[in-house]
């Protein structure tokens, strides 16, 4: 029964090895706990990203978008240098939760930024709020309950599909196939597509009006969800893709028999290294985004050059631009929150902000959701020079309340 | 014929699919079914083959023969890697070794995003064969139709190898009782080793060969291995056919079976692989009376 | 190397890790800030769903990967509990368990059937399929982004509610304490031979005339609400659930923390979740997305330095049976 | 893996006239199992037992012998309920168990050995037994400690008679290879059977093992039915008072072992010319 020698040996060595890890983080913890900012000390910044699981293809670029302002800003924000905390929310929810708590407790955090999936929001928000840290997201944004410390630098997870919707419904002679991956994230964009569009006259050319969801993340193989397309009579298709899935979909989509039906889509399919995986199969989606590398303005030129400089010439994903922005907005929270800035007066600082001057252009917060109140663009994939880009069209709506 | 019409992309599309998990699983039932070890970093070596060929890729048939090379050469060395680090654990059961090769696909994932990135990588496939073809008035992807050629050209290969010849019946003498071969005259570390080359060089070739269909990326990995392992559990383990014909099946539910009954697909898979597991339990257990050992080995 | 006999004898090997363990977790939350001793009940918590891997995997033979299953049964009885209303503790633990084991009594009629191999891959797809169902089914569950801000439980009727990672953490240890008190005891007892009894040789039981299978579901029944308890304490450390609490990675990873606990010991179980956690969550801080690493480089070691620990678990393929005798 | 050399040892040679003895001998016992028509054919096409009729009645001891291959554990396997028959019928005690589980018919009353002697092997010899007994115990409420030691007490009687009683605190997988045996016969004492299968019992027994089963066998309850599978002609000739003779999985002969012995055809198929049994090649479990 319990009678192996070795067993013991093991029983022995696991007991030792779990007390002195355990032990070892609690001597840490309380060594770390020492930090706090006093004058101009450095501070301490958290940033939640996807580096492992079924997100891992979006989290980087939240990650360097945030690194690239530090890099041009000397490491500072708001005249203090920064510490920042990276750490890896992985699938996304529960994973999240000790991330965040190590965040607060042991590195004392002024606020928190990044986050790429919904349900990490969910885990991470309460938590934050409770302590008092700001969270400054850069990812998508479902409907929270308290959001007196959440501030979204990206968008409502309906937005992008409330933007499209209307255009849609004017420019498209039919009806509309829509599609999108069966998760919440998924089900809010399709939403917010869904309701603009029928509201401004369109009919889904879906088997029962509605849109289709295709299981996350186990679909690899759209045919034959796009099988139904031609035979629906649609004369376009939307829907909402990220990551893997959104490469997956256009390579199959270009090699179906949907092929000649036009492809609008949530800008997310060809951002960045999906842009570049899907290659020529892209040429000629429409997409909607609230930023085009493209945008003339000062501070979108600062951005793009910034980024074309580290990673070899490319031009950046709206991602990117989000952190960059969740970055810049700190920067200003923090100088305005004194010379000992405290997660509380950040939060303030960050609620009593203004206009945001941009790379997408210029935005502010909505005072009653904390999400974007911005412009939407409409672009197209096309060669620009030897690569393929997503190229400005033309405007759609300003959304946010 | 509206039905036949609507279902038939995705019913061709099934064979396709099919074909690319049979060959995707091959290395995983090879190993398992007949060496024993249940290695779950098995999609790791698909991803591995799948960036190799990536790597080389640029559009011309040269540099997609060369990427598949490459692909099977890596997966080979792998193998071999694999076989070294499993030996010492041949007298240990299985769980020591899926133990060890979980522990290999961890390290191997990171290994992987190190090196290439999180972006999925393309393959640039020669441009005869990255187009699309009309068949019956549907258009389909002219790379995936070649696919169904190429892989069942390699299911009948396989099938002739370990039916036919002398390697294979020895293979199949291996998997039966190992000590046998041993009799024989073969050194068991020899077999083995051959085995993990084996296992790993189809696996890279997979990987290389479906690399345009199921790119490789952060997720290739995780998505392969649990297609195969659906795969081989279906089949019987070891049995090449009994692989064939569930790769098959998988690749129909997961298309045609999507098509006809899209409400239900994020549960056909796993729904389908439960009842087939019991049901075939059941119908295993009248037959042999279920003895001591479970189930029976067909 | 040899180890001196008395070093050898039972109260010293069960005791001194024993005693260990009991003087760590009763002195460790005062030198732990919130998120040690979160990490703490994190480990806690999937301790106890490790412990029912153990009476699967260990004590029946029946290695599964579906564990994370009833274990997600009873965090979203709690969540959903908790957004009615119900915040007492001991009713969330009670409830939960009970519905992890009803749970588990309609979808072990299934995968009791499977043995090895199948038996994995079975309670593998069941795990999904209940995956799949936390996330569809969102009127209930809250669909993917799960269930969030979940209140702060009471742990009896008019006590206050818990509002700090420590007072949640004393919580979780008495009722971990209470529950694995209870497994040992139980599995001490004949039952535990029983089952031992089915793992070692499940065909002589038969043909001694025990009802094997039946053991064996009541053993999958008891599992599954042992899970389900484990569930109800991670609803509690989390405040949140979401349908990743019962993924595939989760099964597997406790399976693991079972292997490196050696099987049959519901303190190694314990141990190794707490080994799992410290590596995941605490060793890979510095490290971002590098957690998965560390864990592999473990396993790996675990292979080689532990060979014991591994072989509690026995894992039996079908094979080819002889002809006729 | 047995080395069968001395079978022959005892087998004399007597009248010729044997080979009429009939299956069905009258009898004031009862049937305790008889089979009728039973075929087992195993998937490959070999046919295991071919439409076998026997009849083995109550409080007798059975011996059923017969070269490698002739169907002799597949009988066993086939009343224990560990096999399905492809064919044909099995009653136990004039009731039809064909379709029954063993789990059943061990209940009933029928335990068995095995050839490769199997026991629980991390458990205690004591605790084999105990396990071994409890599905046939009256006593309530086994799975509490103190019931299960009324069991485990009660059961210390079969460790004495199987002679392990030194042995009892050992874990069973430590045990000897003869040690093994005997714990496996006790196992199957301890189930209180009316009808005692054993398989091939004497295989790789030291002299003084097969002694001591032969002094288990002979304090068992007059009533209770033995079918013993063996090699060992000394052995059944010792311990059964009718042999049955399988040959292909078809009946060749049956009679008392003195019969037997004489009988001619017997000997040419089973005992061969020399009288010694060609058992090259074992048969695997």
């Amino acid at each position: 029964m319990f009678s192996s020698r070795v067993s013991v040996r093991l029983r022995a060595a696991v007991a030792v090895g779990a007390v002195t890890a355990l032990a070892a983080a609690g001597c840490s913890s309380s060594t770390s706990s020492k930090s706090s900012a006093k004058g101009n000390a450095p501070i301490n910044i958290g940033l939640i990203t996807a580096l492992t699981g079924s997100n891992q293809a979006l989290g980087p670029d939240h990650l360097n978008g945030f690194q690239l302002y530090l890099d041009t800003h000397n490491d500072m924000l708001g005249g203090h240098k920064v510490s920042l905390k990276v750490g890896d929310e992985a699938n996304g929810g529960a994973a999240a939760v000790p991330v965040a708590k190590k965040m607060i407790e042991q590195d004392h955090v002024l606020a928190i930024a990044g986050i790429v999936a919904t349900p990490t929001i969910q885990a991470v928000v309460p938590i934050a709020t409770a302590a008092g840290v700001p969270v400054v997201n850069t990812g998508g944004r479902p409907t929270v309950k308290d959001v007196s410390h959440l501030w979204t630098m990206s968008f409502m997870s309906t937005d992008p599909g409330a933007s499209m919707g209307p255009y849609m419904a004017q420019n498209v002679p039919g009806s509309v196939y829509a599609f999108g991956p069966d998760y919440q994230g998924g089900y809010d964009q399709l939403r917010g597509f869904t309701d603009a569009y029928t509201k401004a006259g369109g009919k889904l050319a879906n088997d029962g009006g509605k849109a289709t969801f295709t299981p996350f993340p186990n679909t690899t193989d759209f045919t034959p969800f796009l099988s139904k397309v031609k035979a629906s009579g649609a004369k376009a298709i939307y829907c909402f893709y990220t990551g893997q899935n959104a490469i997956d979909f256009v390579k199959d989509w270009s090699q179906s028999d949907a092929k000649d039906i036009p492809l609008y889509a949530a800008g997310f399919i060809t951002e960045g290294g999906a842009l570049k995986a899907e290659g020529q199969a892209a040429n000629g989606i429409i997409t909607t985004m609230n930023y085009s590398p493209d945008i003339s303005s000062a501070a979108n030129r600062q951005f793009v050059s910034a980024w074309s400089q580290k990673y070899n010439g490319e031009a950046p994903p709206a991602t990117a631009m989000y952190s960059w922005d969740a970055a810049s907005v700190l920067d200003q929270a923090i100088a305005k929150a004194g010379p000992n800035p405290t997660p509380d007066a950040v939060n303030s600082a960050i609620k009593a902000m203004g206009q945001i001057d941009s790379p997408r252009g210029t935005w502010q917060l909505s005072a009653d959701t904390h999400v974007p109140v911005q412009k939407w663009y409409l672009r197209k994939v096309e060669m620009d020079g030897t690569a393929l880009a997503n190229v400005k069209i033309g405007d759609l709506a300003t959304i946010g309340s | 014929m509206g039905a036949i019409n609507t279902h038939f992309v995705p019913a061709l599309d099934g064979v396709a699919y099919g074909l690319l998990l049979f060959v995707a699983a091959a290395g995983l039932t090879l190993l398992f079914g007949i060496g024993g070890v249940l290695n779950i970093a098995h999609g790791t070596l698909f991803a591995l083959g799948g960036y190799l060929a990536a790597s080389v890729s640029d559009g011309s048939w040269s540099s997609a023969f060369l990427g598949l090379a490459v692909a099977t050469v890596g997966g080979t060395l792998c193998g071999g890697l694999l076989a070294a680090g499993t030996l010492p654990l041949a007298d240990r059961g299985h769980l020591p070794q899926a133990l060890l090769t979980f522990g290999l696909s961890l390290v191997g994932a990171d290994v992987l995003t190190t090196v290439y990135g999180t972006d999925e990588h393309p393959v640039v496939i020669p441009k005869s064969v990255n187009g699309t073809v009309q068949i019956f008035g549907h258009v389909y992807p002219t790379y995936r139709l070649m696919f169904i050629v190429v892989a069942s050209v390699l299911a009948l290969v396989g099938t002739y190898v370990l039916g036919r010849t002398r390697a294979g019946a020895l293979l199949r003498a291996a998997a039966d009782d190992r000590e046998m071969v041993g009799a024989m005259g073969y050194a068991p570390w020899r077999v083995h080793a051959a085995l993990c080359g084996a296992a790993g060089a189809l696996a890279g070739l997979a990987g290389g060969l479906g690399a345009p269909i199921i790119g490789p990326g952060p997720d290739t990995a995780d998505k392969v291995l649990m297609l195969s392992m659906v795969v081989i559990v279906l089949g019987r383990p070891g049995s090449v056919l009994g692989a064939f014909g569930a790769a098959i099946a998988v690749g129909e539910i997961e298309t045609l079976g999507v098509s006809i009954s899209s409400n239900w697909a994020p549960y056909l898979l796993f729904g389908l692989m439960a009842v087939a597991l019991v049901v075939r339990t059941f119908r295993g257990s009248s037959a042999v009376g279920a003895g001591a050992a479970a189930g029976a080995h067909a | 190397m040899r180890i001196p006999a008395v070093l050898l004898s039972r109260p010293v090997r069960i005791g001194v890790p024993g005693a260990a363990l009991a003087v760590f977790l009763l002195i460790a939350p005062s030198s732990f800030d919130g998120y040690g001793i979160s990490l703490m009940s994190k480990a806690l918590a999937l301790g106890v769903l490790a412990v029912s891997v153990s009476i699967l995997a260990g004590y029946s033979g029946l290695p599964t990967m579906g564990q994370a299953a009833p274990f997600l049964v009873g965090a979203y009885t709690a969540g959903v509990m908790s957004t009615h209303g119900h915040t007492v503790g001991v009713l969330q633990l009670l409830c939960g368990t009970l519905v992890a084991a009803v749970f588990a009594a309609a979808t072990g009629l299934v995968a009791i059937r499977t043995r090895g191999v199948a038996f994995l891959m079975t309670t593998l797809a069941l795990g999904e399929l209940t995956v799949t169902a936390a996330g569809e089914w969102r009127s209930l569950t809250g669909g993917t982004d799960g269930m969030y801000g979940i209140t702060a439980i009471q742990p009896l009727p008019g006590m206050a509610a818990l509002s700090s990672d420590r007072s949640i953490y004393w919580f979780v240890l008495t009722a971990t304490v209470v529950v694995i008190a209870v497994v040992w005891w139980v599995l001490r007892s004949p039952v535990g031979k029983l089952l031992l009894a089915c793992r070692d040789h499940e065909a002589r039981m038969r043909s001694a005339g025990h009802p094997v299978t039946r053991y064996q579901w009541l053993a999958y029944v008891a599992a599954g609400a042992l899970a389900g308890f484990g569930g109800v304490l991670m609803c509690t450390v989390n405040a949140y659930v979401s349908p990743d609490d019962g993924s595939f990675s989760n099964s597997a990873l406790v399976l693991l923390a079972v292997v490196l606990g050696g099987a049959i010991s519901p303190l190694g179980a314990l141990l190794g979740a707490g080994l799992i956690v410290a590596t995941q969550d605490w060793l890979s801080g510095p490290f971002p997305g590098h957690g998965p690493l560390l864990l592999g480089l473990m396993f790996i070691v675990a292979v080689y330095a532990l060979p014991d620990g591994v072989a509690g678990i026995r894992f039996r393929v079908p094979k080819r049976r002889g002809g006729p005798a | 893996m047995t080395d069968v050399s001395s079978v022959s040892a005892n087998v004399s040679p007597g009248s010729a006239d044997a080979s009429s003895v009939s299956a069905n001998m009258s009898s004031v016992s009862a049937n305790m199992i008889e089979v009728s028509g039973l075929t087992k054919a195993f998937s490959g096409g070999t046919l295991a037992v071919g439409g076998l009729d026997l009849t083995f009645e109550a409080g007798r001891r059975h011996a059923v012998i017969g070269p490698n291959g002739a169907g002799k554990t597949t009988l066993l396997n086939l009343i224990a309920g560990e096999l399905r028959p492809t064919a044909g019928r099995i009653r136990y005690n004039g009731r039809d168990v064909t379709r029954t589980s063993r789990v059943k018919r061990s209940r009933l009353g029928i335990a068995r050995t095995f050839q490769q002697p199997t026991v629980w092997s991390t458990l205690s010899v004591a605790d084999n037994i105990a396990l071994a007994a409890w599905p046939h115990s009256k006593v309530r409420g086994k799975w509490r400690r103190g019931r299960y030691r009324t069991l485990s007490e009660y059961c210390e009687r079969y460790l004495e008679t199987a002679g392990i009683t030194a042995l009892a605190d050992r874990p069973a997988g430590a045990l000897a290879h003869g040690e093994r045996r005997m714990l496996d016969i006790g196992m199957a004492l301890a189930a209180e059977p009316r009808v005692l299968l054993l398989d091939e019992p004497a295989a790789g027994l030291t002299d003084q093992g097969v002694e001591r089963l032969l002094t288990a066998m002979r304090a068992l309850p007059q009533e209770v039915t033995v079918i013993v599978v063996e090699h060992d002609f000394a052995f059944v000739s010792a311990v059964a008072d009718t042999v049955t003779v399988l040959q292909d999985g078809k009946l060749l002969a049956t009679g008392t072992p003195t019969e037997i012995a004489a009988d001619a055809a017997v000997r040419t198929a089973y005992l061969g010319e020399s009288g010694v049994v060609p058992d090259a090649v074992e048969e695997v479990v």
